[in-house]
């Protein structure tokens, strides 16, 4: 009963919102225009990474924010003891391994084939290192993490703070993350450096304490 | 103000750097200065009688971000800062030495603070979007720290909730974007019309619909008592005053700003959150008055609660009811957790949860059981109380537009709370039972409870102050 | 039909099928499944919606790039607990009786 | 702030503050505890006494906060005020010295004493209020603070009591509330002024203020105990001796009693009420409840249930006094909400004694006490004829002026139903007395825990204060023409509430 | 040409989807749950937002799925 209900909900809710999506809409405001108009002083030439580290830095910056929190509550939720070492047997994950290691490479190399021309793709880059990670540990050759120790702690934060300092810093140009045009690029740099590197461990951090089990201890 | 978000940031990562457990006296001198801060600014907008406000990037919307501080918001930071400090302060006499519950408390808690007056702050709806997850995830993760399964449980439940109630929000927001390509509430506010198209209307029910299930309004209470009746008690204290408050603040923010000429298009909508608060009011006492255990009476009395704070949307139209509700806002947040901090106490000292096994409190611990019951006053609305002040707003709000069973809901809602105040109470004052062995607890946890307690009464002497600033309006 | 719009219109079923997934299925893994097909949903019509006319719009896409990561770390976490129940339990569903 | 600011504050303060210390003194303390309760009831004393002077000389004491916009906290103390205040503060001060010697070596006395001092407060409050806000501030503050009271003993028996008194007063509180909020909506204001207030409403109100008079009654009726409210006072007798004496004789009932003169006279103004027919029904209402109570108090055994309903039918006469339209009425009204109390206290004082020193709790057990403990059996029976009404005694006063009252409000009937009253009186009292003085002592007496040394049959704490109070009754009774004297202060009174100024005899 | 293109992209992620969700077995769900990653990848590609395309790939597909497979892998031993 409860499974109809919900599920003609659901569509019903669909079908609504597709006809309400196919409706003419109004013409509001278009921030294609301002982002092309501010590109100049953003101090990149990525669009995108102009957004996501300038205009709406503050956005990242919170976002980051819950990134490492999650990591936190994974440590705080406790440790469990079900998972042993017979891990990189299984067959599904070798499979796994066998067929994601080729695309990652591939990714990885258009990662840096397109840092050359654009700055930016900070994420992209935590996020492969972090899989390149995550797959050393699967088939088997990178040890899950136990406990974080103080110097994993400062690398996992470094880039939250580094953001945060320079955010702070900013202040003195009248309000929070306020570039000057003329070091905007450096600073993003500056940031983005920050971020692929602890990105990377949290990402990495996510699924490697995850995993840990009492009985590596290397 | 914008101190406000960057300091809970850094005394949290700073506490997870130096470790479990660690960090206490960096959080509660970091809360100190925050709860200046908001006292600043709550003067500062208080006294200009106008909204203060911060760019980020000094773009401005609707490019960038935008930071607003009016009434509204400024009382609502206020509440948090003044919440949070005494229990920053109650937590560092809570937690055991290398307690596992305790071992990630602080930055959790920071995390969660800042996310709280981030929200508070923020005029982006995309913005508020990442605040309330940031709030969200570290409200579960206080919840299951270190918990047993019971825990886990409650925080997968509160997990999922809280997920969906993000999502739907978000869903909003993206159809809010595609029909008007902006996310600032300023700049949004004013293109919308009645004649909106119907995407902004199901934008508007999504929103609606998720930040009540984040708010827990009744039938979307499920996930509440378990997880604020299970947590530790100043987690328990810090989602029950606080992280709620927040999802109901946004909802108001949301209903008399982008969304209000929808709503003026169609009036019947008010009634809506006003119903369901009615029914949250009745079922929640009635819960509560059933439990068995003493933190899930309160919880479920915080069900109950919440629903007068939906009471005031018909009343919107009117004025002084937007006063109401903070006011109510204030008595419960201070109200609350002073009760679930005396709950930690009198659980941690007797070492039963039930409230059967309160029997003879009063005797023992004179302190905690008189903190209890100047917090039920509020709870109860009795004069002299910040409560008492929420139910006479209430009621002459609602007599001004003529309804009268808003008015019989409230006075009904508060004899029910008399009801399951006084079981405990009672239990309390009966004579100990022979052979009860009491373990001593730090003062400070005492006295923590009483100060929040207190303050939730010493507020129905001198509202003055708190009703102008939530009258300044951007 | 412009392809925004085209994804868009899939981005809303995919969000009514992972909401109804979360709603209904029990097994917690499987929730953690349902919810991400609801979030990439959102993140479809956000950015389609924005591109109905199939003009690239950078901000609607930095927005979908945090809300990526938000709910990585959202489903991480979902897993860590989902884990520590069945470590405490040994159960992959909620316990249906309300306390 | 003028001393004529702060005047009622330091009233409030002077028995507020000791409360709070005692709440923090640890149990042993006994010296300091006393030492401060006897300290703050004689400053209360003092500070009374200057008011009394100032307000006798016409002068003004008054002083309000804002507590939200367009809502005070205000108080004044005026004539009607003070007759209450000056009441409470006489006793208080009695029976700190009757509680102290009661409840020597009792466990749990600071909470005692300190919540103790917050009804006085609370009921400093009631009489001090200058709006109906005000006034239900600390009529609530009242409720909750005698609630550890009446549950003290915190047997099972007590928390039936207590919580059976809860649901009366709560219950009664929301009704209040709901007309005070009504008639601040309407009004805009609740203060209270000489000659009422609402009659600026104009005729087309005259439905809802109805209504609204309805609410408030109904809500103050269960403190004042008006029949059929009155269920909860005979079970709240499970207190201790004290707490009956000055709470539920004095305090918490007389608070009722207050109020309705309050929202009658200040409120609603006499004239006005007549006016909306308010009046007869309040009157019918005291009658019946007058009768009933006495009726009821013929049937109980239990000493203490019996003054209880005595109490029920004797606040009455207040009401009634209230009730009967013209100053003469208004005056055996107000006069007997002080002569009732000194009477009342008087006997729940002696109950006390008999109970603490042989365990007398019933009347059947009262044989030959009158030969055991002459004095206070001497005090009781000043008491029990007050309440009959006989001559040189407070209660005739106050019979007197209540039936010349009746006649010349033309509500003969009510001169009838003092009558009927008083020969009930008579038949719950005499019985009482006649066992006491006349009736052989059985064997034992239930438990003596006191033993009788010459002179002093008990010990000298419980035995002063019914002294004082008994003489005080024949005092208000004999000297009632002299001034100062209560029924003087209450002829001031009277002359102020009516617009055409009062034609007294 | 292009439009058909999507028109397919669009089914097969409705199905890997519908399926991942409602495939009986819980390792083939994941294993869908990946494929519907990488797919989502390709539509963000054709939505040209080559960004979140590639953030998708390793975050939504790779991340998650390893994340998913391994606790998988873990909870079946559990049962076992």
């Amino acid at each position: 009963m409860k499974r109809f209900v919900v599920a003609s909900g659901a569509m019903a809710f669909a079908v609504l919102l597709i006809g309400a999506l196919l409706e003419p809409l109004p013409s509001g405001v278009d921030l294609r225009v301002a982002v092309a108009a501010n590109m100049t002083a953003s101090g990149v030439e990525h669009p995108v990474t102009a957004v996501l580290l300038n205009f709406r830095g503050y956005d990242t910056l919170l976002e980051i924010a819950v990134l490492l929190l999650a990591l936190i509550v994974i440590l705080a939720s406790g440790i469990d003891t079900t998972s042993d070492r017979s891990r990189a047997t299984s067959s599904i994950l070798q499979t796994l391994a066998r067929l994601a290691a080729p695309l990652m490479i591939v990714v990885a190399v258009y990662l840096l084939w397109a840092g050359a021309f654009r700055p930016g793709g900070a994420f992209q880059a935590g996020a492969v290192l972090a899989s390149a990670a995550v797959l050393l540990h699967l088939t088997g050759l990178l040890p899950s993490w136990q406990a974080p120790l103080l110097t994993l702690r400062w690398g996992l934060t470094a880039g939250f703070l580094i953001f945060l300092a320079v955010a702070a810093g900013l202040l003195t140009q009248g309000s929070l993350l306020q570039y000057p045009p003329a070091q905007a690029g450096m600073l993003i740099l500056l940031i983005e450096v920050g971020l692929t590197l602890s990105l990377g461990l949290i990402l990495a951090g996510l699924f490697l304490f995850l995993s840990r089990d009492p009985g590596d201890d290397s | 103000m914008i101190w406000l978000i960057l300091l809970p940031l850094v005394w949290a990562s700073l506490a997870f750097i130096l470790g479990a457990g660690r960090g206490k006296w960096l959080a509660i001198a970091g809360l100190a200065a925050q709860t200046g801060l908001a006292f600043d600014l709550a003067a500062k907008v208080g006294a200009g009688g106008t909204a203060i406000s911060h760019t980020i990037g000094g773009w401005g919307a609707p490019l960038g971000i935008d930071l607003t501080a009016d009434g509204l918001s400024a009382a609502m930071l206020l509440l948090t800062q003044c919440v949070a400090l005494p229990l920053a302060v109650y937590a560092s006499a809570y937690y055991k030495r290398d307690e596992a519950a305790g071992a990630y408390f602080w930055p959790l808690a920071g995390f969660l603070i800042s996310g709280l007056n981030a929200l508070f702050l923020s005029a982006d709806l995309f913005n508020i979007y990442v605040t309330l997850e940031l709030v969200g995830l570290a409200a579960v993760g206080l919840v299951a720290a270190g918990g047993g399964a019971q825990q886990v449980a409650a925080a997968l439940r509160y997990l999922f909730a809280t997920l969906v109630g993000s999502g739907l929000y978000l869903l909003g927001v993206a159809l809010i974007y595609g029909a008007y390509g902006t996310v600032s509430i300023e700049v949004l506010t004013p293109l919308v019309t009645s004649e909106t198209p119907r995407l902004m209307w199901i934008a508007g029910g999504l929103m609606l619909i998720g930040l009540m299930l984040k708010t827990a309004l009744f039938p979307f209470h499920f996930w509440l008592p378990p997880a604020h009746g299970g947590a530790p008690a100043p987690v328990s204290a810090l989602l029950s005053a606080l992280v709620v408050k927040a999802s109901f603040y946004l909802i108001l923010r949301l209903w008399i700003g982008p969304f209000g000429p929808l709503i003026a298009a169609a009036e019947w909508l008010a009634w809506l959150p006003a119903l369901l608060g009615t029914l949250a009011i009745f079922w929640g006492s009635w819960r509560a008055i059933r439990a068995e255990r003493l933190k899930l009476l309160i919880a479920y009395s915080t069900v109950a609660q919440l629903g007068y704070l939906f009471l005031i949307f018909p009343l919107l139209t009117g004025h002084g009811a937007i006063q109401a509700g903070v006011m109510q806002a204030f008595a419960h947040g201070l109200a609350k957790a002073g009760m679930f901090v005396a709950a930690g106490v009198l659980i941690k000292a007797t070492g039963q949860e039930s409230v059967a096994g309160l029997a003879g409190a009063v005797e023992r611990l004179p302190i905690t059981l008189l903190a209890f019951g100047l917090a039920g006053m509020t709870l109860m609305g009795l004069p002299p109380s910040s409560g008492f002040l929420a139910k006479w707003q209430l009621i002459e709000a609602a007599l001004d537009r003529g309804y009268w069973w808003l008015v019989v809901v409230v006075l009904a809602g508060g004899l029910l709370a008399a009801v399951y105040v006084f079981r405990v109470l009672r239990q309390a004052f009966l004579l100990a039972p022979p052979g009860q062995t009491v373990a001593t607890v730090p003062r400070i946890l005492e006295w923590t409870a009483f100060a929040l307690a207190a303050a939730s009464v010493l507020l129905g002497l001198r509202g003055v102050e708190l009703m102008q600033l939530v009258g300044v309006v951007a | 039909m412009s392809s925004g719009l085209l994804f868009a219109c899939v981005g809303a079923l995919l969000f009514a099928m992972g909401i109804a997934g979360v709603i209904l299925i029990g097994n917690l893994l499987r929730r953690v499944l349902a919810f991400n097909v609801m979030g990439s949903g959102a993140f479809l019509i956000l950015v389609g919606l924005a591109q109905r006319n199939d003009v690239p719009d950078p901000v609607p896409q930095a927005m979908v790039l945090t809300g990526i990561v938000v709910a990585v770390a959202a489903t991480a976490l979902a897993l860590a607990l989902v884990r520590r129940l069945h470590a405490l339990t040994g159960k992959l569903e909620l316990p249906t009786d309300e306390i | 702030m003028t001393t004529n600011e702060l005047l009622p504050l330091a009233v409030l303060a002077s028995s507020l503050l000791p409360g709070l210390v005692i709440f923090a003194l640890p149990e042993g303390w006994t010296t300091l505890r006393t030492t401060l309760n006897l300290f703050g009831a004689i400053a209360k004393l003092v500070l009374v006494a200057v008011l009394l002077a100032g307000v006798s000389a016409g002068e003004e004491f008054g002083v309000r906060f804002a507590v939200l916009p367009g809502l005070d906290l205000a108080f004044k103390a005026d004539a009607l005020g003070l007759l209450f205040i000056s009441l409470s503060a006489v006793l208080w001060l009695f029976t700190t010295f009757y509680a102290i010697g009661y409840l020597e070596g009792a466990p749990h006395r600071s909470r005692f004493f300190g919540f103790f001092s917050l009804c006085v407060t609370a009921t400093m409050g009631i009489a001090m209020a200058a709006n109906l806000f005000t006034f239900f501030v600390f009529y609530e503050l009242l409720t909750l603070s005698a609630f550890p009271l009446v549950v003290h003993r915190g047997t099972d028996k007590a928390m039936k009591g207590g919580t059976i008194y809860l649901a009366y007063t709560l219950i009664g509180g929301t009704a209040l509330l709901t007309g005070i909020v009504w008639l601040h909506h309407l009004l805009g204001h609740t203060e209270f002024a000489h000659t009422g207030i609402v009659a600026a409403l104009g005729p087309e109100y005259a439905g809802q203020l109805k209504i609204i008079f309805l609410l408030l009654i109904a809500g103050l009726g269960v403190k004042a105990a008006l029949v059929p409210l009155h269920g909860w006072l005979p079970q709240a007798m499970v207190a201790p001796a004290p707490v009956s004496a000055l709470l539920h004789a004095v305090a918490v009932v007389k608070a009722g009693a207050f109020g309705i003169v309050r929202i009658v006279y200040e409120v609603y103004g006499v004239e006005f009420a007549q006016s909306l027919d308010l009046l007869a029904p309040l009157a019918v209402l005291a009658a019946i409840t007058i009768v009933w109570g006495s009726f009821r108090a013929l049937f109980q055994d239990n000493l203490k249930k019996r003054l209880a309903y005595s109490t029920i039918s004797q606040v009455s006469y207040i009401v009634l006094g209230v009730a009967l339209f013209g100053p003469v009425g208004t005056i055996g009204g107000l006069v007997h909400l002080v002569h009732q109390g000194i009477m009342k206290i008087t006997l729940f004082f002696c109950a006390g004694n008999y109970a603490e020193t042989l365990g007398i709790h019933k009347v059947s057990e009262m044989n030959g006490a009158g030969r055991r403990m002459p004095l206070t059996t001497l005090a009781f029976s000043i008491g029990a004829l007050g309440m009959m009404g006989a001559p040189l005694t407070a209660g005739a006063i106050s019979k007197a002026w209540l039936s010349d009252g009746a006649a010349a409000a033309g509500m003969d009937w009510a001169i009838w139903v003092l009558w009927t009253s008083s020969l009930l009186n008579a038949a719950y009292f005499l019985p009482i007395l006649w066992r006491a003085w006349f009736r052989l002592a059985q064997a034992a007496w239930p438990e003596e825990h006191i033993p009788a040394r010459g002179w002093r049959e008990t010990a000298w704490l419980l035995l002063l204060p019914p002294l004082a109070t008994a003489i005080m009754t024949m005092a208000a009774g004999m000297l009632a023409e002299s001034p100062g004297s209560p029924l003087e202060w209450a002829k001031l009174i009277a002359e102020r509430e009516y617009r055409q100024g009062a034609t007294l005899p | 040409m292009s439009f058909a293109f999507d028109l397919l992209l669009a089914a097969a992620l409705l199905w890997s989807g519908w399926r991942s969700l409602s495939v009986d077995r819980l390792d083939r769900a994941i294993v869908l749950f990946i494929a519907f990653g990488l797919l989502m990848a390709l539509a963000w590609a054709r939505l040209s937002a080559p960004d979140i395309g590639l953030a998708e790939a390793a975050i939504g597909a790779g991340l998650t799925g390893a994340l998913l497979l391994d606790a998988y892998g873990v909870l079946k031993r559990g049962k076992a």
